[in-house]
């Protein structure tokens, strides 16, 4: 591994000193980035892929879905990272550079070199995520690749990342898997995940809704689905309730009138729309128009639930969402510290809230730059060990533990309801309440999965 | 689009030639890759499976006229059957690859047969319709033997019994190999390249068999044939299932340079993908798939990664504000607009070169050849044409 | 029994709108013999009719929100409720049924340009080809709508008269949990009215005449003396209107984005060769049918008896019709077997 | 080499071979507007790379008939095709004029327009449409010829059938309403292909005599017709096909009683 695994004695080095002048155009522009390799030893004396080596500068991979349905999320995500490059560099307002803690980051970069980024698309496909992660590690050299906005992708990317022996820094993905059975030691989620999604609904919609009730669910028929489903299904039968039906709904329909018209009839009264992405957007349109928010079922006001909503989705849904529970990552009218100052210097750069995703993709960036930064070395195996069990806090979630066992980040998971009455475009979720960490930790061998060696 | 082989008189020598140049420029991949940014094992693996991909699509699509839109469910079990031997049995590709084939064609002689009782956009219908149910059910209800969406992988604990006999296996995941040799980067690529240039040489062979040019008779007029009661099914058959085993070997190599396999590889986009870079490449000739494949791979992996602080380092030398426009406007081309790129590429070849790029070649090849011929004049353009 | 009900009424909603899409692309195979892979992209276009007028009745008068100081953000009032009060308003919340009427006249121009402007020079060009510059074009409209759009859904609302649901099962002594929402009810009256307006058109009309000859023996009405080739264009504008206003129509139920033509595509064309190439009344009839039959498979028991079967059914039922009917339901001998 | 190569390389010697024996009527193209009625000059047309018209050329005086007579593939339809501007065969070479109009840079409805009306050998009744509505057709585009009235006086057994599916009628049935068809435009040149084909000696009898009646109109008419007595004894002029070319020019009359010229070209 020690040359990027190019046979043919044409290092890139040797490349841009004799072919630079000559290559014009995308040639160039394909290049720029590109950090020489395997010349220079770094002071732990230890070879890995894409050691930024003595380099001026350190490029990051960012790779989100640009095409597709999940463009506009992946957009958000793009504006994240560009604003973590930013503050990383030490321009602008320096945002959670200033909130975070413990932190080494001292705004001059990675370890002093400047950081660069490049993109790409996944296209939610995961050959198209690999394969354009395959390109950022061995075309453009990159230390770390991190986005996606599927699960699906992410542990596809994530397996791969562990493979090249590249660290990935997971974006949007939400299924158990991700720091379940397909876990890796190169692989880190901050995101929640279903699992903590149902710990921190269920006591809410107790409270809420009571201890005898029939749910009905409409299940994304894929593994992130069925993930969801079975975490929801566990904490809401524990609580007393009835699991009717959970009927399974192919990806990518557009019209859910035949899965939602037994619903009335079956005799439910909570209906949960285990959808994500646009698919979510219109599940929960045509619910409401079947007239189910406004039902009365077993003499109790008919309730629909969206066990993961996305603020970005949530607007394509409109009116719709007013008054439906589910939970999130984060949201942007948290009035914490970490939250504020990241919700300004975004606001200020683009004009609007950030997303969760976002928010997740800009944190993930952080916090591998400071890894590299206390760890003292852009190491893989160094930088694992350091965010292994890190704990942090001002990142806008509160306390917040990488647990090592599974790389999964553990902190306060908000339960949200669309807002019956928004204030402004961007005011659609309303926080209902922020579920401490203690409620919804669970044990790591609770999925099993195996992380790995350090070194590959 | 026949028509097109006509500017070739064939000769054996000629063929030869054609080979050798084919096999030369394979080879030399990374070297002339190198300035337009594509050197790197990942790419040059998809250009060539992709390749083979498009070049056994032009075998049926080329040769007979027919239209299938569901290629990719070869394709996609090819990965599958490759990916359940790297698990079961052995990390060898040579097994994989072989497996992979065969299921392909165990697949396309099933869908073949029953599609094959219809012609034109019917027959292109139910191939789609194939190929869609198997994408469906592989995400879904198959999900035990394909696991869904997160694709079928490998795993510490996969049997691998042959391995295992001969005392392998040990830490972590092994990489797929040829006998020993390691299949990943660069290696992974020669091996794909040389099975492009066997593949393209087996087209070529077909193309020249009285079997190819009976194919082409077919294409040419099916009914005709039929009448002179030549049954023609059994033509179209063999060479629908040859062209799905070259999907499936296209399947199989993508399983040996990246050991998972995923059911949207199936979707019918990925079908509509091996159609357009054969036509776009320029259908019925030999090496237009070919370069119809590397074009979209290209643009799909290249454009796609261009990002706005590279396009203002490429336009940085200008004034601020035409920096800023010219960024704006380029932006909207790569990026998370390489799509309309594509869109645009699709149109404007097909617009101005209905061939394909082939044709392009051919009449750039002409135009140098008129050049050359230099002042002889044009002989017998005078022809009056009647307004149509 | 209710249940069943149900069912049927959702798939004459499903089946309505692949009706509909496939009469449009079945108008332009029919005339043009055009492979038009730009037709879901029609679809597309006729949605975000939708979508802009409600984007231009809604120009609002911005008003900066002093309590969130991030960011712009403001409390919006539309200009139109500014100057004309509750009309205004209800204007507004009626902007789905006024941009069907917008849609009439700006899908024909759509329609119009891309006939003459690209499609025309396809005509004798072979099917793969029509495939390849229809679907790139699909593309470059996706993209297009997508830079002014963004890649979001974007939901509309039917007007408050017409969103909630009907309380069918009351209403005819029924089952009290038979309701089904307003506006599928007029999405299906509306889908029933364009349907039979385009027969009614073909069938009373001279110029629906012609343009039968025409779809039976193009040749013979040009040897006749007519330009059958500018009412192929026309038909093409109709086809365009037809399928714009499924989709303009479509938005409260389905909130648009750029990508939705491209998941009704491959849908339209499955309804089209079902219905028999070149058939009218085969696509009409296909489309219910495979509504129909799609919402039935979704439901538990037969999910129960067949696994995965709702994910299949409409390729399932194509596969099995072709092979017994090899023309489809009612398609005619010798269009598009080449 | 494939097959169609090959048939593209001898159909472009056939053409280039045929425009140096047609110099005599290669001499005519572009003299401008010629004298008589009709007339067309060293037609070359195409089937895609197939040759089919090669170099066929003639004259046809206002009111007369004339019979084109040849073997099946001799090139009489896609001759009739040609001068009616159909789709195909594509017209590479030569010229239609009628009345001094130039026809061969016209569509098909144009030359319609202009008067030609070809009734051609599968009668193309329109399926679908009723029998008024096939004649309704013919009148759409100007100039009209005969009133529905006319029509249905001369043709008796249409007007039974008038709300009928056209495709619902008889072989022979099919043939008037082609005729009352082409009678329903105001017709300056009628081309008739075949009309007695696939009938019923019955049939023909009753088509022959409309035809007669058509003859007393006083329409030039090309007829093209396998049965070439039938023909000639209807027709003034003929015209001998073989291979796409003019092998024989003259009256009716001499072809009926020119015993070797029948036996050879015609197998009568």
């Amino acid at each position: 591994m020690t040359d990027n695994g190019n046979p043919t004695g044409w290092s890139r080095r040797r490349f841009l000193q004799t072919g630079a002048a000559t290559t014009a155009g995308l040639g160039a522009l394909s290049f720029s980035g590109t950090a020489p390799t395997g010349f220079v030893r770094n002071a732990w004396a230890q070879d890995f892929r894409n050691n930024p080596g003595n380099s001026d500068t350190v490029t990051l991979g960012f790779n989100v879905p640009q095409t597709g349905p999940y463009a506009e999320e992946g957009k958000d995500e793009l504006r994240a990272y560009k604003l973590a490059v930013k503050h990383l560099n030490g321009e602008g307002d320096g945002g959670m550079l200033n909130t975070m803690q413990p932190t080494a980051l001292k705004g001059n970069g990675i370890l002093g070199k400047k950081v660069d980024y490049v993109t790409g698309d996944t296209q939610t496909k995961s050959d198209a995520a690999r394969a354009s992660a395959k390109r950022m590690i061995e075309r453009d050299g990159v230390v770390m690749v991190t986005g996606g906005s599927s699960s699906g992708v992410a542990v596809s990317v994530q397996a791969l990342c562990q493979d090249m022996g590249v660290i990935f820094m997971a974006g949007l993905t939400h299924a158990n898997d991700t720091t379940g059975k397909d876990r890796r030691r190169y692989g880190f989620r901050h995101f929640f995940n279903a699992h903590m999604s149902a710990a921190a609904l269920g006591p809410v919609l107790k409270e809420q809704m009571g201890t005898n009730r029939k749910s009905y669910m409409l299940v994304a028929d894929y593994n992130w689905g069925w993930s969801v489903e079975e975490s929801m299904k566990n904490v809401t039968e524990e609580m007393g309730w009835e699991t009717v039906n959970a009927l399974r709904t192919p990806l990518g329909t557009s019209d859910y009138s035949q899965y939602l018209t037994p619903v009335r009839d079956s005799g439910a009264d909570v209906l949960f729309l285990i959808h994500y992405g646009g698919d979510m957007v219109n599940s929960l349109t045509q619910a409401v128009q079947f007239g189910l928010k406004d039902a009365t079922v077993n003499g109790k006001p008919f309730e629909i639930v969206v066990p993961l909503y996305s603020r970005v989705m949530a607007q394509g849904a409109g009116e719709a969402v007013a008054g439906i529970y589910g939970s999130t990552n984060w949201h942007w009218s948290l009035q914490n510290e970490g939250s504020e100052a990241f919700v300004k210097s975004f606001g200020e750069e683009y004009g609007f809230p950030p997303s969760q995703a976002a928010h997740t993709c800009y944190v993930q960036t952080l916090l591998y730059a400071n890894a590299v930064e206390s760890a003292g070395t852009f190491y893989p195996p160094e930088v694992i060990k350091f965010l292994e069990g890190f704990e942090f806090t001002g990142m806008g979630n509160g306390d917040t533990l990488y647990r090592a066992a599974d790389h999964q980040a553990f902190k306060p998971v908000l339960v949200v309801k669309g807002n019956d009455d928004p204030q402004s475009q961007f005011d659609l979720l309303e926080v209902v309440k922020e579920v401490p960490t203690e409620e919804i930790m669970y044990p790591a061998d609770l999925y099993p999965g195996n992380l790995g060696p350090y070194e590959v | 689009m026949a028509s097109i082989t006509h500017f070739n008189p064939s000769t054996p020598k000629r063929d030869l030639a054609v080979m050798g140049i084919f096999a030369l420029v394979v080879l030399t991949a990374p070297i002339w890759a190198t300035p337009i940014g594509a050197n790197y094992p990942d790419l040059l693996q998809r250009f060539a499976i992709f390749g083979i991909f498009a070049i056994g699509y032009n075998l049926l699509f080329g040769l007979t006229g027919y239209l299938s839109f569901g290629h990719a469910a070869f394709l996609g079990v090819g990965s599958y059957a490759a990916v359940w031997i790297f698990k079961l049995l052995t990390m060898n590709a040579i097994l994989a690859v072989a497996f992979g084939m065969l299921v392909a064609a165990v697949f396309a002689v099933a869908i073949g047969y029953v599609a094959l009782r219809r012609a034109g956009i019917y027959f292109a219908i139910l191939t789609l319709a194939f190929a869609q149910m198997s994408y469906r059910l592989a995400y879904s209800v198959l999900t035990p033997i394909t696991n869904g969406e997160t694709g079928l992988t490998l795993d510490g604990n996969d049997p691998r019994v042959i391995d295992a006999l001969f005392g392998g296996g040990g830490e972590g995941i092994p990489n797929p190999s040829l006998f020993g040799l390691e299949l990943t980067g660069y290696a992974a690529f020669y091996f794909c390249a040389v099975v492009l240039i066997l593949a393209f040489w087996v087209s070529l062979k077909i193309f020249r068999s009285p079997f190819g040019l009976k194919l082409l008779a077919i294409k040419s007029n099916q009914t005709r044939m039929r009448f002179t009661g030549y049954n023609t099914r059994p033509y179209v058959l063999t060479v629908f299932v040859i062209s799905g085993m070259y999907a499936g070997l296209a399947g199989s190599l993508m399983a040996v340079t990246d050991p998972l396999a995923g059911a949207e590889r199936m979707v019918w986009t990925a079908s509509g993908e091996v159609v357009l870079m054969t036509i776009l490449g320029g259908a019925g000739t030999l090496v237009g798939p070919m370069l119809g494949a590397v074009l979209i791979k290209y643009a799909e992996n290249i454009f796609s990664a261009v990002n706005d602080s590279q396009l203002a380092d490429l336009f940085g030398f200008l004034p601020e504000p035409v920096t800023d426009l010219m960024v704006g406007v380029a932006s909207l081309f790569v990026g998370e607009g390489w799509h309309l790129t594509l869109g645009l590429l699709f149109m404007a070849i097909v617009i101005f070169l209905p061939g394909g790029m082939m044709e392009g070649l051919y009449r750039i090849g002409g135009a140098i050849r008129r050049r050359r011929a230099g002042g002889r004049a044009a002989d017998n353009s005078a022809v009056t044409q009647p307004s149509e | 029994m209710d249940s069943l009900l149900l069912q049927l009424l959702n798939g004459l909603d499903k089946g309505a709108a692949y009706a509909l899409i496939a009469l449009g692309l079945t108008l332009v195979f029919g005339t043009l013999g055009v492979v038009n892979f730009a037709h879901g992209a029609l679809f597309m276009l006729g949605a975000f009719v939708a979508v802009s007028v409600n984007k231009l009745l809604t120009i609002s008068q911005k008003v900066r929100d002093e309590s969130i100081t991030a960011f712009e953000a403001y409390t919006e009032k539309p200009y139109l409720e500014i100057w004309l009060g509750d009309l205004g308003t209800e204007i507004i919340q009626w902007s789905v049924p006024i941009s069907a009427l917008v849609a009439i006249p700006v899908m024909l121009l759509i329609g119009l340009v891309m006939e003459r402007g690209l499609i025309q020079y396809f005509y004798k060009r072979t099917h793969a080809e029509q495939i390849l510059v229809t679907f790139g074009l699909a593309i470059v409209l996706g993209e297009i709508i997508k830079v002014f759009f963004g890649a979001n859904p974007i939901s509309q609302s039917a007007p408050p008269e017409l969103s909630g649901a009907a309380r069918l099962g009351a209403m005819l002594g029924l089952n009290e949990n038979l309701v089904y929402p307003w506006w599928r009810l007029v999405y299906l009256l509306c889908s029933f009215l364009i349907v039979s307006s385009v027969f009614a058109f073909l069938k009373l009309t001279t110029y629906g005449m012609v343009v039968r000859a025409g779809m039976a023996d193009r040749e013979m009405v040009g040897l006749l003396g007519i330009n059958i080739q500018r009412r192929f264009t026309v038909v093409f504008g109709i086809a365009a209107i037809v399928t714009g206003l499924a989709g303009c129509l479509y938005t409260p139920i389905l909130p648009p984005d750029y990508h939705m033509g491209m998941n009704f595509l491959v849908l339209s064309f499955v309804v089209v060769v079902v219905g028999g190439m070149g058939s009218l009344g085969g696509a009409v009839c296909a489309g219910f049918l495979l509504g129909i039959l799609q919402s039935f498979a979704a439901m538990s028991w037969v999910k129960d008896i067949v696994p995965g079967i709702d994910q299949i059914i409409i390729y399932l039922i194509a596969v099995v019709i072709l092979l017994t009917r090899p023309r489809g339901l009612m398609g005619r001998k010798g269009v598009m077997e080449g | 080499m494939s097959e169609s190569e090959t048939a593209s390389a001898a159909a472009d010697k056939a053409y280039r071979d045929a425009q140096e024996h047609s110099a005599e009527l290669k001499a005519q193209v572009g003299t401008g507007a010629p004298d008589s009625y009709f007339a067309c000059r060293n037609l070359h047309a195409f089937y895609g790379e197939s040759y089919i018209v090669q170099g066929v050329g003639f004259e046809i005086p206002e009111g007369k008939i004339l019979a084109l007579l040849g073997r099946n593939g001799a090139g009489k339809t896609s001759t009739l095709r040609t001068i009616a501007r159909a789709g195909s065969p594509e017209l590479r070479q030569g010229e239609v004029w009628l009345q001094g109009t130039a026809i061969h840079p016209m569509k098909d409805f144009e030359a319609a327009q202009q008067g030609i009306q070809l009734v051609p050998e599968d009668r193309r009744i329109i399926g679908g449409l009723t029998v008024e509505e096939n004649l309704e057709l013919a009148q759409i585009a100007e100039p009209r010829g005969w009133e529905f009235e006319r029509i249905y006086q001369a043709f008796p057994r249409l007007k039974e059938r008038r709300t009928q599916d056209a495709s619902t009628l008889s072989g022979g049935e099919q043939q008037m309403l082609a005729i009352a068809r082409a009678l329903a435009r105001d017709v300056k040149l009628l081309l008739l292909d075949e009309p007695y084909e696939g009938l019923a000696p019955v049939i023909v009898q009753e088509i022959e005599r409309i035809l007669s009646d058509v003859r007393q109109l006083g329409i030039t008419t090309i007829i093209v017709e396998q049965n070439a007595v039938a023909a000639l004894k209807l027709a003034d002029l003929s015209i001998i096909l073989d291979q796409g070319e003019v092998v024989y020019e003259g009256s009716a009359k001499d072809v009926l009683d020119n015993e070797d010229l029948r036996h050879e070209y015609l197998a009568i």
